[in-house]
């Protein structure tokens, strides 16, 4: 059959490159979630410090993130970025331009988006630590540095788990949008089978059902993560998680 | 600058000028014109897809060095980028239902030239008369658009689409009575819509729609401009681009000296 | 800078913002009603009910908006059997179909936003409740549905600022929105930067009273959980 | 008028999975009995508080209340009330007393005890709010009544949970563990409330670890062991020589530790 | 070797903003001491316990650990201690059993137990949990060593509390209500553990509402009133003859119910 042909792996089979675009989606999410992490740590910690300053940087810098559409920060980014990387080069004395490739663009777009709703989802998580086991920490005589790693962020990571799945469904979706630079994720490469051979639906519908492929298996992901994490919660409290 | 090497954009998507195929490769009119220029201009080029939202940023951004995407050379484009001598031109005209009650209007089958800003063409004067109240779609910021706005604006509805495309698929759905575009462009489109799809109304040429399509290329970038200048103007000479035309498009979309 | 343009493209995009507040309204409306119906089948206990509306909420909350928004648009006028109905007088209008997909997405989420306030109400607080002899409806409306609203409406918040952001994508279906015009301003001068500063600029406003009239009823909806007014510490 | 059966449990067994927790357990409480309910922790006592009112459905007995039965239909093996409505409306007639008070945190005190009697028993919202305050009084909270639960102390809490139960006007109370997590200060005042409660004739069951309030407050003692009950009687008989030997031996924990 | 001072705290202040808890308190405890805090609600017993190890800041007074005085430095006119390191060291010295516990959620009780020995003290790992087993083996729990501290019931956790105090080997215990959570049984399970540190002993300072324990196991008892020391003795003396007004009134709640 045609749609079967146009779907395979054959010559005429779109199989190979939407496979390759699935995988493609996957590492500028999971690279995504990376840049996001790093960056909702630092946003979190500052948001959490007390400090006048870094708390007003964190809400301005969590605020614009969630607040402007995700596509508008793609263009700055990846627009914005060339240009600053192109000034950068010509003040080290390199004619001509430089550019962001458009994974790197897309990645980091993402990334800081990904960001600010990671930076809540950690503020949450610390602020869901019970008071009186942080005292018990500093009443055995731990420092603030063992604190931190020996009873801070194992728990962070553990109340994090929940929210850090949906964060990367949002960010699995904001991928899609990447498709502006010309990256070759799932919903270009659907969009460009589909105005290739002119099967709207078909390929639409492929792309849809490989998102939700994707979406299905990172559930499966984080329910583990989430049930390993719980391990030491009390069984009802696992029941309603 | 001595341009050994360049970088041609194109989308990808739109066939037949330039399409994917399903190995990833690009293939249409467009990417085999391009082998041609290159090879003629002694220029090593390199074709990467990337999409049609922000293609002349990217290039003004140097992410790439040519854009060859149907690109129509307008007096405000001219204001940001450069443009080669046209390498095609391209009728316009009306799409329905080949069941609508439109199909068949006055001047089917005809051709009108008409010049920017010229009003009382009687063919068009026709077509608004028939076409009064109805719904027409058109891909937004285009030429096209423009065309439509200033003739039928008064008199029909107009729906802006993103893409051609999208604009098909509503035709086809029965939301927009007509559809104004590229005539060739039309012409792939109906052979997928399995003759759902047919022309109505003469198709209208000239210099309305500007000098034709043409290479993009950054202000700076003239001797690579001059090049591709040259290397157009041989494979207009030697029927090079006739008979790539013939073969995507069915008709010649040579311009017209 | 070039203030003149600036300017002027605002004015072009602030004349679309009523556009992108009438989808907003209407599928945040749309959309939080049809999430009450899928959460309740979802904690009905009912295995088909339930089954139902786990695959809905999988389907619209794992798939992209655009999509979904496409298929809707595009696909459902390929049906005959709609495009003769009597739906499409309505489903032909493309601000209805922007809407019901948008509405379609966000209850998705809301209804597993709305399921983990539901959650969160103290099984001790229902039993007390059931006690002095609530049940059914009475027991949801007075105790259930209070509880669970105040605590699901920080997620919520953010859910409907995500909402404000997906109205971007309407555009697609001929809806032409702030985003949307913002993108054919775009192609007609070429100067992305500028206009998406701006329409960055509109977003950014308009999530931001949002959002401080959403944290507005969060404090006025936790009286019950700030520190007691002086009054009450004493004695 | 003594003498009323106010409520009357026949031979409750109840089984949680293969785990028989009451294993027939039968009282009758008359008018203005107070009867507590002791037991070492895992005997089965809140559970049978919870039978009674059917958060947990017994797994075979007969229940009456002020000499209506709760009518109860098997389905699948396994047994259940025939209709909502009647468990409704017993409900309304058995207040209970959580030991964790169970106030809903977003009314304030006052809203917790017009709750029921204007939303479940449809009477006048004025009338309530006058009844109301005067039972707040009664409990000495009067103050509190515009304060969310949260900012109570765990006595004053404890106090609106009685109070919300009595707005009601239930033929009985049922209290679980009424003191267990307050300090001395805070047992005190509320086992006074329930003192006073008892002088005026309400039929009250009672768990407790108060050996002071069976002793002194209630007219009747069961003791209930491995999901049986064990020995009952007046306190005097329990607490004097009447007492079965693991009675003795209950009660000797608490002597030890004064 | 009695007759060293473990813990010495020369006239501590406390205020809360304008609202002054502890008004100068003194109090000295040498080596095997065991002495029990009594005060009513809100007379600042935790606030007082909390300041020697400086999870609260005194706003005034002295404190010396085994000797070493807390070095305190004034900041825009606030208290604070000159050197965190020290006051890592001294809390490390002074074991603290929270009311509510407070055990890692995230690790088993064994991981509890060894946390601070492991982590602060740097010790090898293999001798502390072969001293954690002991430790878990006197408290009663030693099966419950890889258990999660929300599997275990309340006075279960209250011991792997005390255990994980005691390996650190601290030279003082401060309890903080170590029973007021527990039902009767635990509580004297509890109190036995302690009675047996206090024949090992050890230095302790318990605040408690069990008189029990104060008067049979304690060899002093300082009675706190609206942040002030009302008075202390020998337990014979307190609860004879000695005691000063405030105090019988406190203890004769107690009295009153039994
Ligand atoms: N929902 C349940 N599922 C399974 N077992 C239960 C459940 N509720 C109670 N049990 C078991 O039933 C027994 C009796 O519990 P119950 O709470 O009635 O005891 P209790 O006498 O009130 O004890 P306490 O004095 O500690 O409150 C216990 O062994 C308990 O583990
Ligand atoms: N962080 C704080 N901020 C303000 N006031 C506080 C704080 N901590 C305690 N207080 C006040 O200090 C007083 C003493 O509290 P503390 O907890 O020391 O009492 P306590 O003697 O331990 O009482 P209890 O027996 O109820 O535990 C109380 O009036 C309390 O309200
Ligand atoms: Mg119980
Ligand atoms: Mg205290």
């Amino acid at each position: 059959m045609a749609t079967l042909e146009l779907l395979g792996f054959g010559q005429n089979g779109w199989g190979a490159l939407l496979l390759v675009a699935t995988l493609m989606t996957l590492a500028v999410t999971a690279t995504a979630l990376l840049i996001g992490a790093v960056l909702g740590t630092l946003v979190a910690t500052a948001k959490l410090s007390g400090n006048v300053l870094l708390v007003g940087l964190g809400n301005v810098y969590t605020t614009v993130f969630r607040g402007v559409p995700e596509l508008l920060i793609i263009y700055l980014i990846y627009f914005g970025g060339s240009s600053a990387v192109t000034a950068v080069g010509q003040w080290l004395g390199y004619e001509g331009f430089l550019g962001l490739p458009s994974f790197a663009a897309g990645a980091l777009a993402v990334g800081i988006i990904s960001g600010s709703y990671q930076a809540e989802v950690y503020r949450g998580a610390y602020l869901a630590i019970a008071k009186g086991e942080l005292e018990a920490a500093s009443a055995i005589g731990m420092n603030r540095m063992l604190r931190l790693r020996r009873v801070v962020m194992p728990q962070v990571l553990r109340y994090a788990i929940p929210g850090l799945g949906n964060v990367w469904q949002l960010t699995l979706k904001d991928s899609a949008l990447i498709s502006v630079t010309g990256l070759a994720e799932l919903m270009r490469t659907s969009q460009v089978a589909a105005g290739s051979t002119r099967q709207y639906f078909l390929f639409y519908i492929v792309g849809g059902v490989l998102y939700l492929l994707l979406t299905s298996f990172s559930d499966r992901v984080f329910n583990r993560a989430e049930r390993r994490a719980n391990r030491s919660m009390p069984a009802a409290a696992m029941g309603q998680a | 600058k001595d341009w050994k090497t360049a970088t041609i954009t194109l989308e990808g998507a739109y066939a037949p000028w330039n399409l994917t195929n399903a190995d990833g490769t690009l293939g249409g009119f467009e990417p085999e014109l391009a082998k041609v220029l290159c090879e003629r201009a002694k220029i090593e080029c390199t074709l990467v897809a990337s999409d049609w939202d922000g293609m002349i940023p990217a290039l003004n951004a140097g992410k790439f060095d040519v854009i060859m995407d149907a690109l129509s050379i307008t007096e405000e484009r001219k204001q940001i980028i450069d443009f080669t001598i046209p390498y095609a031109a391209t009728p316009a005209a009306f799409a329905t239902a080949a069941d609508s009650p439109l199909a068949n209007a006055a001047g089917t089958g005809a051709t009108v030239k008409m010049t920017p800003g010229e009003t009382g063409v009687k063919e068009i004067d026709a077509l608004k008369e028939a076409f009064a109240g109805k719904t027409i779609g058109i891909q937004a910021a285009t030429v096209y658009a423009k065309f439509i706005y200033d003739n039928f604006g008064a008199s029909s509805e107009i729906r802006e689409y993103k893409t051609g495309a999208e604009r098909d698929l509503d035709l086809q759905n029965g939301r927009i009575d007509l559809g104004f575009d590229d005539a060739v462009y039309f012409g792939n489109a109906f052979a997928a819509a399995n003759g759902a799809l047919a022309f109505t109304g003469p198709e209208i040429v000239g210099p309305i729609w500007g000098e034709g399509e043409g290479l993009g290329i950054r202000k700076a970038d003239t001797d690579l401009r001059d090049k591709f200048n040259e290397a157009i103007k041989s494979a207009l000479a030697d029927g090079t681009v006739k008979d790539l035309s013939m073969k995507w498009f069915k008709v010649d979309v040579s311009p017209a000296e | 800078m070039d203030i003149a343009f600036l300017s002027s493209a605002m004015v072009t995009l602030l004349k679309a913002v009523p556009m992108t507040l009438l989808l907003f309204s209407l599928s945040v409306f749309f959309g939080g009603l049809l999430a009450l119906v899928i959460v309740t089948m979802r904690v009905s206990g009912n295995r088909i009910l339930s089954g139902f509306a786990k695959g809905y909420i999988f389907v619209f909350r794992g798939s992209p908006l655009l999509i979904q928004m496409f298929l809707v648009f595009y696909g459902l006028g390929q049906f005959g059997v709609i495009r003769y109905s009597f739906l499409w007088p309505f489903l032909r209008e493309p601000v209805v179909c922007a809407v019901l997909s948008l509405a379609l997405c966000t209850a998705g989420y809301s209804a597993e936003i709305f399921r983990s306030g539901i959650r969160a109400v103290s099984p001790k607080e229902i039993e007390a409740a059931r006690a002095i002899g609530m049940s059914g409806f009475l027991l949801v409306r007075r105790i259930i549905a209070p509880i669970a609203f105040r605590h699901a409406l920080p997620a919520y918040s953010t859910e409907i600022v995500l909402m404000m952001k997906s109205t971007a994508l309407a555009s697609l279906v001929t809806v032409w929105e702030v985003t949307g015009v913002a993108q054919r301003l775009i192609s007609q001068t070429y100067r992305t930067m500028e206009v998406f500063l701006c329409a960055a600029l509109i977003y950014l406003v308009l999530n931001f009273l949002i959002l401080q009239g959403m944290a507005l009823l969060e404090h006025s909806l936790s009286k019950h959980r700030r520190a007691a007014p002086p009054s009450a510490v004493k004695a | 008028m003594p003498g009323v059966t106010r409520l009357s449990v026949r031979n409750i067994r109840k089984s949680f999975g293969s785990h028989e927790v009451l294993k027939g357990i039968s009282l009758d409480a008359e008018d203005g009995d107070v009867i507590s309910l002791l037991g070492a922790s895992g005997s089965g006592k809140s559970t049978f508080l919870r039978c009674i009112n059917l958060l947990e459905t017994a797994t075979d007995g007969e229940i009456f209340v002020d000499g209506e039965q709760i009518r109860m239909v098997r389905k699948n093996g396994q047994s259940r009330p025939e209709s909502q409505k009647q468990v409704d409306h017993i409900r309304s007639e058995l207040g209970m007393v959580f030991q964790s008070f169970n106030l809903w945190s977003h009314m304030t005190i006052l809203q917790n005890v017009i709750e029921g009697p204007v939303h479940v028993l449809k009477r006048p919202k004025a009338e309530c709010i006058a009844e109301a305050e005067a039972l707040l009084d009664k409990v000495g909270i009067a103050d509190k009544r515009h304060a969310y639960p949260a900012h109570l102390s765990g006595g004053q809490q404890q106090r609106a949970a009685i109070a919300r139960a009595l707005a009601m006007k239930p033929k009985v109370m049922l209290f679980d563990e009424p003191t267990s997590a307050l300090d001395p200060e805070l047992v005190g005042e509320v086992l006074r409330v329930m003192r006073a409660l008892a002088e005026e004739g309400m039929t009250m069951l009672v768990v407790t670890h108060e050996m002071s309030f069976a002793r002194n407050v209630s007219n009747r003692v069961v003791f209930m062991r491995q999901g049986l009950v064990d020995s009952s009687g007046t306190p005097d008989d329990m607490f004097g020589s009447g007492a079965s030997p693991a009675f003795r031996q209950f009660i000797g924990h608490f002597g030890g530790e004064q």
